[in-house]
């Protein structure tokens, strides 16, 4: 079982044992590192191409379809062959686009994709820094993707881009302040910021101790799973690149290996986005009988398969209304929840605290969804003329 | 500290120095502003510098940065916010086009 | 500098959504002024997809003109040759058999079924739910084309009706997968409706969006589901009773509001109401011959075929609304004038008063509530 | 909220049963699942399916029933027909075209010839799978590959090759008693059905 | 070898800042000069991670370059237009300031360098601070008990840029 759960951070010690046998002590640090990197490198990339596959696939068949399954057996080899087809693809560039920003744009995009995995607690003593202010890290590394969405909608000199590029700001900067204040429960449950603590205070009954078990955590593994779908332009929230609006959005001009590298950050954020979710609330690598790893693979792609259900199923909201999910009911709602958590822990007997709780959270979203009637659905009855 | 106090001094020293160079040659008026968000780091990039010597209460150093932080955030907004009210009336933002002191 | 007004726009951004965008169901264009993502105008433009449908009619034989009224709406052929082959039974005064009346009543509801579910489909797109209610739509259509494929000969681009009849009869046993389709049918829509009616972010997309008040329904002539769901109580079948359409019971829903989420309502309960009328209609089908004899000698000669001179306006309840062909003749085997009234291309025309205010993404959805064909707008 | 999560239990139930129920191969009814991988599997041919149009002949080539009456270019709506009439060594008009072109880009497979043609031997194929690797050369289809056996007629229109045997050997005896009974033949008329 | 790698990784980042600013302040397209800006703030981020103060950086990265640059590119692209390249973006106080600016720099720098900084960063200076890292801990609890009053008036202030910003830029 110990073998198991650890065998990853094993196998890495035994090649640093073994570099260090004929490699100074300065070098076996810049190993270590570089095999980190090098997991990662090769792990953010490879998740993304299976996760476009994934998704083909599971959307293909909850609209009855069978999705990739010419290329290898079930399409498994589909993710390389449209790597190499977008490799061979002409590389287009706008006659009008500022050619530097525009091929700058979808490179920088991904690097705060690979650089949030870092603090990804993958498993048991499988995170590649231990930094005290993880969540922070990955909360301002994923700040910077607005920069690069900026970028690219503005150096394509097209409109639809720059519809594009303003949606995406207007929603990834409101997104951001629920999505932190939907965290900060679990820090406050806590007392950390770095991802593995908050995962070990998750370890109690028998590693099953998570903290979407109460009520606020609940209320707040929602609200953040939500914002973090909105974070990475999923559907229902995916206005940035509503293809029936704006074309493609942001990356409407782009072709072959630099849209691939757009699809490769988004992909890459849904798979960071959801190990999150699972890291705050979802007791991340903890849980019974399994190797943590496994326990943190199924948790994050339950999160994934969720995000890709909601693509298969929802259609999408527009602008205003987004804005005002964000701002006049998560807004608000996350606020409750951190007073919420924090009565919990000032509270003691487990019937006041859940009642507590339950009836704070229950009362304010019922107000909340009163504030926001107009963008309630109304009832309509239809006559008959004969 | 890995590489010595007066060459991170002599970094924001250029740092400022660039900035206060933007803010007097820039003609537009985002340009400014974003020439003094470089002073303004300048300053913090000091006052860490000096939070990590034995000069002072070291946290100081640092809740200072972080206050300069937020009030740096509270100009541009403002600023920005000035800026648009001004292209929307004078069609411009360029400081020299701007000499009417009135609206 | 000097001239321009004090106070301006510093976001008004011009947009040409089409002629290659995703979601203008074809080659149509909008020239849509952006204030932030608020429309402050827009301008259809149209005409891309122009095939000088008209002319081509006139220089050709009235059976010739058949299969290009296919091309219309190439979404229901039938419906476009029912409304065809009505104009010239009633310029040349044929009459028609029963059990030809039958199967094309059958064939036009049919063709309704098809229509409605695809538009609300796609409407489901335009909104971004990604494919899975148009798959689903489209699984059924499938079955009805499947039958037309058998039927006529091919899926889309039937061109089987006739003047007085039809070009063949029903081959055997396709009756039998007709009424397990329309059996089939109401279970389907309930699995649709239960995706999409009380889906809350449908809900807030759709109502009170694109608002058609009744009174500009009515004077800029529109018809079809879209006049219906603003109250406009106009059904050819109901008013003209044509072919047997008189005979069957079947009642009009009608909306109250007239926004995005009333046409979509009212399109699923029209087919509802089609399911009875296919159910009454399967139920009496009669016996007989299929084509009117004095008409079926013209087939293996077409010129032959000289209606007398005058003229005729026929029109169906299309799918669409109103699709009215009106003919003239002089004697002579083409006829002399030709005219389509499209209803997609009628309807078209109050889409700038509906999108003036709402954000773009309504304006997709409005347009996709229209419900056009760009080959019928453009024809 | 209870909306959205109807129509996702809905889409998920479609999700389970596209692995529980496949689709029959070559056929027609569906089960959860709809894709039919279509070069391996087919749907059924359907009888009256037409597509472009060839030309039939009885036993050999030569022998083609076409007499180039040019009724079917004439009737064609998109004129997509070309016929040139034969001519013998004496330069008199022969019954069969020499010249007999479709243009399938033009072609819009309406099916009015097949119902024009007073000699049936102009038929709507069940081929559809025809591309060129260039836009227009090789989908002009020229007389020797628009022709085609009586019994590829036969096998994919079964029902209509009864149907239209029965008509011409009635027409054959009919014409055979006008022969005998009038040793001067009628000059050709182009029958109406 | 690693403390030398690590000295040069510094000093890189530090020129590559200081070639960032000076693109802020001479690139003739300003969304170009914001782009730079950006490249500094990062840069200087990477120093207080080197200055081994992470949290600051963090907020770094997350202020500047989440919100504060989303602002500056924002407004950027609503007061952008066509015929601004050909314009010129600079005054014709340009050289001036050069001379001023480069005598500023010169008597600060000498200034610095003279210096003996070994009282606050102990002899040697390039050792080891004296002082231990400020870890995250400590932070919060100055800023909200030896320092919250100034929290408080940052917040309120925060409020009223806040509400300041939307009744400027509001149109009416």
């Amino acid at each position: 079982m110990i073998f198991l759960d650890q065998i990853f951070v094993n196998s890495k010690k035994a090649i640093l044992n073994l570099a260090s046998a004929f490699l100074p002590t300065d070098a076996i640090l810049i190993v270590s590192a570089l095999i980190s990197i090098g997991a990662i490198a090769a792990f953010g990339p490879f998740t993304m191409m299976y996760l476009t596959w994934f998704e083909r696939k599971l959307v293909g068949r909850i609209q009855n379809r069978i999705g990739p399954n010419r290329v290898g057996i079930f399409g498994l080899l589909q993710p390389i062959a449209d790597g190499i087809k977008m490799l061979t693809k002409e590389d287009i560039v706008p006659a009008g686009a500022d050619k530097v920003v525009h091929f700058l744009a979808p490179v920088v995009v991904v690097i705060p994709a690979l650089l949030v995995f870092s603090v990804v607690p993958f498993g048991r003593n499988m995170v590649a820094i231990d930094l005290n202010i993880g969540l922070l890290f990955f909360l301002a590394v994923s700040a910077m993707t607005t920069i690069a969405i900026f970028m690219g909608s503005w150096a394509s000199r097209n409109k639809f881009s720059l519809l594009g590029g303003m949606r995406t700001v207007a929603q990834l900067v409101s997104y951001e302040v629920p999505m932190v204040l939907a965290a900060v429960p679990a820090i406050l449950a806590s007392g950390s910021l770095s991802t593995v603590d908050i995962v070990e205070a998750q370890g109690g009954w028998n590693g099953l101790k998570w903290f979407v078990f109460t009520p606020w955590g609940f209320v707040g593994f929602l609200m953040f799973y939500l914002c973090g779908v909105a974070e990475c332009n999923r559907t229902p929230f995916d206005i940035p690149e509503a293809e029936s609006e704006i074309v493609a959005g942001f990356h409407t001009e782009y072709s072959g290996m630099k849209f691939a590298l757009w699809y490769m950050a988004e992909f890459m954020s849904v798979f960071t986005i959801s190990a999150l979710t699972a890291t705050l609330y979802l007791g991340g690598y903890q849980g019974p009988w399994l190797p943590s790893w496994a326990w943190f693979m199924i948790k994050t792609y339950a999160l994934v398969f969720v995000m890709m259900w909601f693509r298969g199923t929802l259609p999408r909201l527009r602008v205003d209304q987004m804005m005002g999910l964000a701002w006049k009911f998560l807004l608000p709602l996350t606020l409750i929840n951190i007073l919420v958590t924090g009565l919990w822990y000032f509270t003691s007997g487990l019937g006041l605290r859940l009642g507590l709780s339950i009836g704070i959270l229950l009362v304010s979203s019922w107000v909340l969804v009163l504030f926001n009637r107009p963008y309630m659905p109304e009832k309509r009855v239809y006559e008959f003329a004969e | 500290m890995l590489i010595p106090l007066e060459h991170i001094l002599i970094f924001s020293t250029l740092l400022f120095a660039i900035g206060v160079y933007g803010v007097l040659v820039r003609r537009n008026v985002v340009g400014i502003l974003i020439s003094i968000e470089l002073i303004l780091n300048s300053v913090n990039v000091n006052l860490i510098a000096f939070s990590r010597s034995n000069a002072l209460d070291p946290v100081m150093g640092q809740v200072f940065a972080i206050f300069v932080i937020t009030l740096a955030a509270v100009g541009a907004t403002v600023g920005l916010a000035i800026v648009l009210a001004l292209y929307r009336i004078k069609r411009t933002v360029y400081t020299d086009e701007i000499n009417l002191l009135k609206w | 500098m000097i001239d321009e007004p004090v106070l301006h726009d510093t976001d008004t951004l011009e947009v040409n959504l089409g002629p290659q965008h995703p979601s203008t169901h074809g080659v149509f264009r909008m020239n849509v002024k952006l204030e932030g993502e608020t429309i402050v105008s827009l301008k259809p433009i149209m005409g891309y997809l122009h095939r000088n449908h008209e002319q081509i009619a006139e220089n050709m034989s009235y059976l010739g003109s058949m299969p290009y009224t296919d091309r219309l709406d190439y979404f229901n052929s039938m419906s476009n040759n029912f409304g065809y082959a009505l104009a010239v039974e009633k310029l040349a005064n044929i009459e028609v058999p029963e059990r030809a009346q039958y199967i094309r009543v059958i064939m036009a509801e049919l063709t309704r079924l098809v229509n409605h579910v695809s538009v609300i489909g796609f409407l489901l797109n335009d909104l971004g739910a990604f494919f899975t209610p148009i798959l689903y739509a489209f699984r059924e259509r499938e079955k009805i084309l499947d039958i037309f494929e058998e039927i006529a000969g091919s899926r889309m681009m039937c061109n089987y009706l006739r003047f007085g009849g039809l070009k063949l009869d029903l081959p055997p046993s396709v009756l039998d997968r007709i009424k397990k389709i329309v059996q089939g049918f109401p279970k389907f829509l309930d699995e649709f409706e239960g995706l999409l009616t009380k889906n809350e972010i449908l809900c807030m997309r759709c109502q009170n969006v694109g608002i058609l008040p009744y009174d500009l329904a009515v004077s800029a002539s529109i018809t079809g589901p879209m006049a219906r769901a603003s109250g406009v109580n106009y059904d050819i079948r109901k008013i003209d009773g044509y072919s047997i359409y008189n005979r069957l019971k079947f009642r009009v829903p009608l909306g109250k509001v007239g926004d995005v989420y009333d046409r979509y309502m009212i399109r699923i309960l029209e087919m509802r109401q089609s399911v009875w009328i296919l159910e009454q209609v399967l139920k009496e089908i009669p016996e007989g011959p299929i084509i009117n004899p004095k008409m079926a000698a013209f087939a293996k000669a077409p010129r032959n075929f000289k209606p007398p001179k005058g003229e005729a306006y026929g029109r169906v309840e299309a799918p669409k609304g109103e699709l009215g062909f009106y003919l003239v003749s002089d004697g002579t085997p083409q006829p002399w004038r030709y005219h389509v009234r499209a209803p997609s291309f009628i309807n078209l025309t109050v889409l700038e008063d509906l999108c003036i205010g709402h954000k773009v993404a309504d304006a997709i959805i409005i347009l996709g509530s229209i419900d056009i064909v760009l080959g019928e707008v453009d024809h | 909220m209870f909306g959205v999560l109807r129509g996702m239990g809905i889409t998920f139930k479609n999700f389970v049963a596209s692995y529980f129920l496949p689709r029959k191969p070559n056929s027609l009814e569906t089960g959860g699942m709809v894709t039919l991988q279509y070069p391996e599997e087919r749907l059924p041919e359907k009888e009256r399916f037409r597509n472009f149009p060839f030309l039939i002949y009885d036993t050999k080539p030569d022998d083609l029933r076409c007499v180039a009456c040019d009724i079917c270019a004439k009737e064609c709506p998109p004129k997509c027909i070309y016929i040139v009439r034969d001519n013998d060594e004496q330069g008199r008009p022969l019954k069969k075209p020499k010249v007999f072109d479709i243009d399938f880009t033009v072609c819009m497979n309406c099916g009015i010839c097949e119902e024009a043609c007073p000699f049936d031997a102009i038929f709507m194929d069940h081929e559809f799978e025809v591309g060129g690797p260039e836009r227009q050369q090789s989908l002009v289809y020229h007389m020797d590959q628009l022709l085609k056996p009586a019994t590829h007629f036969a096998k994919i229109r079964p029902t209509d090759h009864v149907a239209i045997e029965e008509k011409r050997r009635k027409e054959a005896e009919k014409k055979r008693a006008a022969a005998q009974a009038q040793p001067k033949p009628p000059e050709a008329k182009p029958p109406q059905a | 070898m690693l403390p030398i790698l690590a000295k040069l990784f510094i000093y890189g980042v530090l020129f590559l800042s200081l070639v960032a600013a000076l693109g802020v302040v001479l690139l003739p397209n300003i969304f170009h000069a914001a782009l730079c800006l950006v490249g500094t703030l990062l840069g200087i981020a990477a120093l207080y991670l080197a200055l081994q103060a992470e949290f600051i950086a963090v907020v770094q990265v997350l202020l500047y370059v989440g919100a504060v640059m989303t602002l500056v590119i924002f407004a950027i692209m609503l007061t952008h237009r066509i015929g601004d390249m050909t314009i010129p973006q600079t005054n014709k106080q340009s050289l001036p300031a050069c001379l001023a600016l480069f005598a500023f720099v010169v008597l600060i720098g000498g200034l610095l360098l003279k210096t003996d900084w070994s009282i606050l960063v102990g002899t040697g200076g390039s050792v080891a601070s004296v002082n231990p890292p400020v870890d995250t801990f400590m932070l919060g609890k100055a800023l909200l008990g030896e320092y919250v009053f100034p929290f408080e008036v940052v917040s309120v202030i925060l409020i009223a840029g806040l509400i300041g910003a939307i009744v400027v830029a509001r149109k009416d």
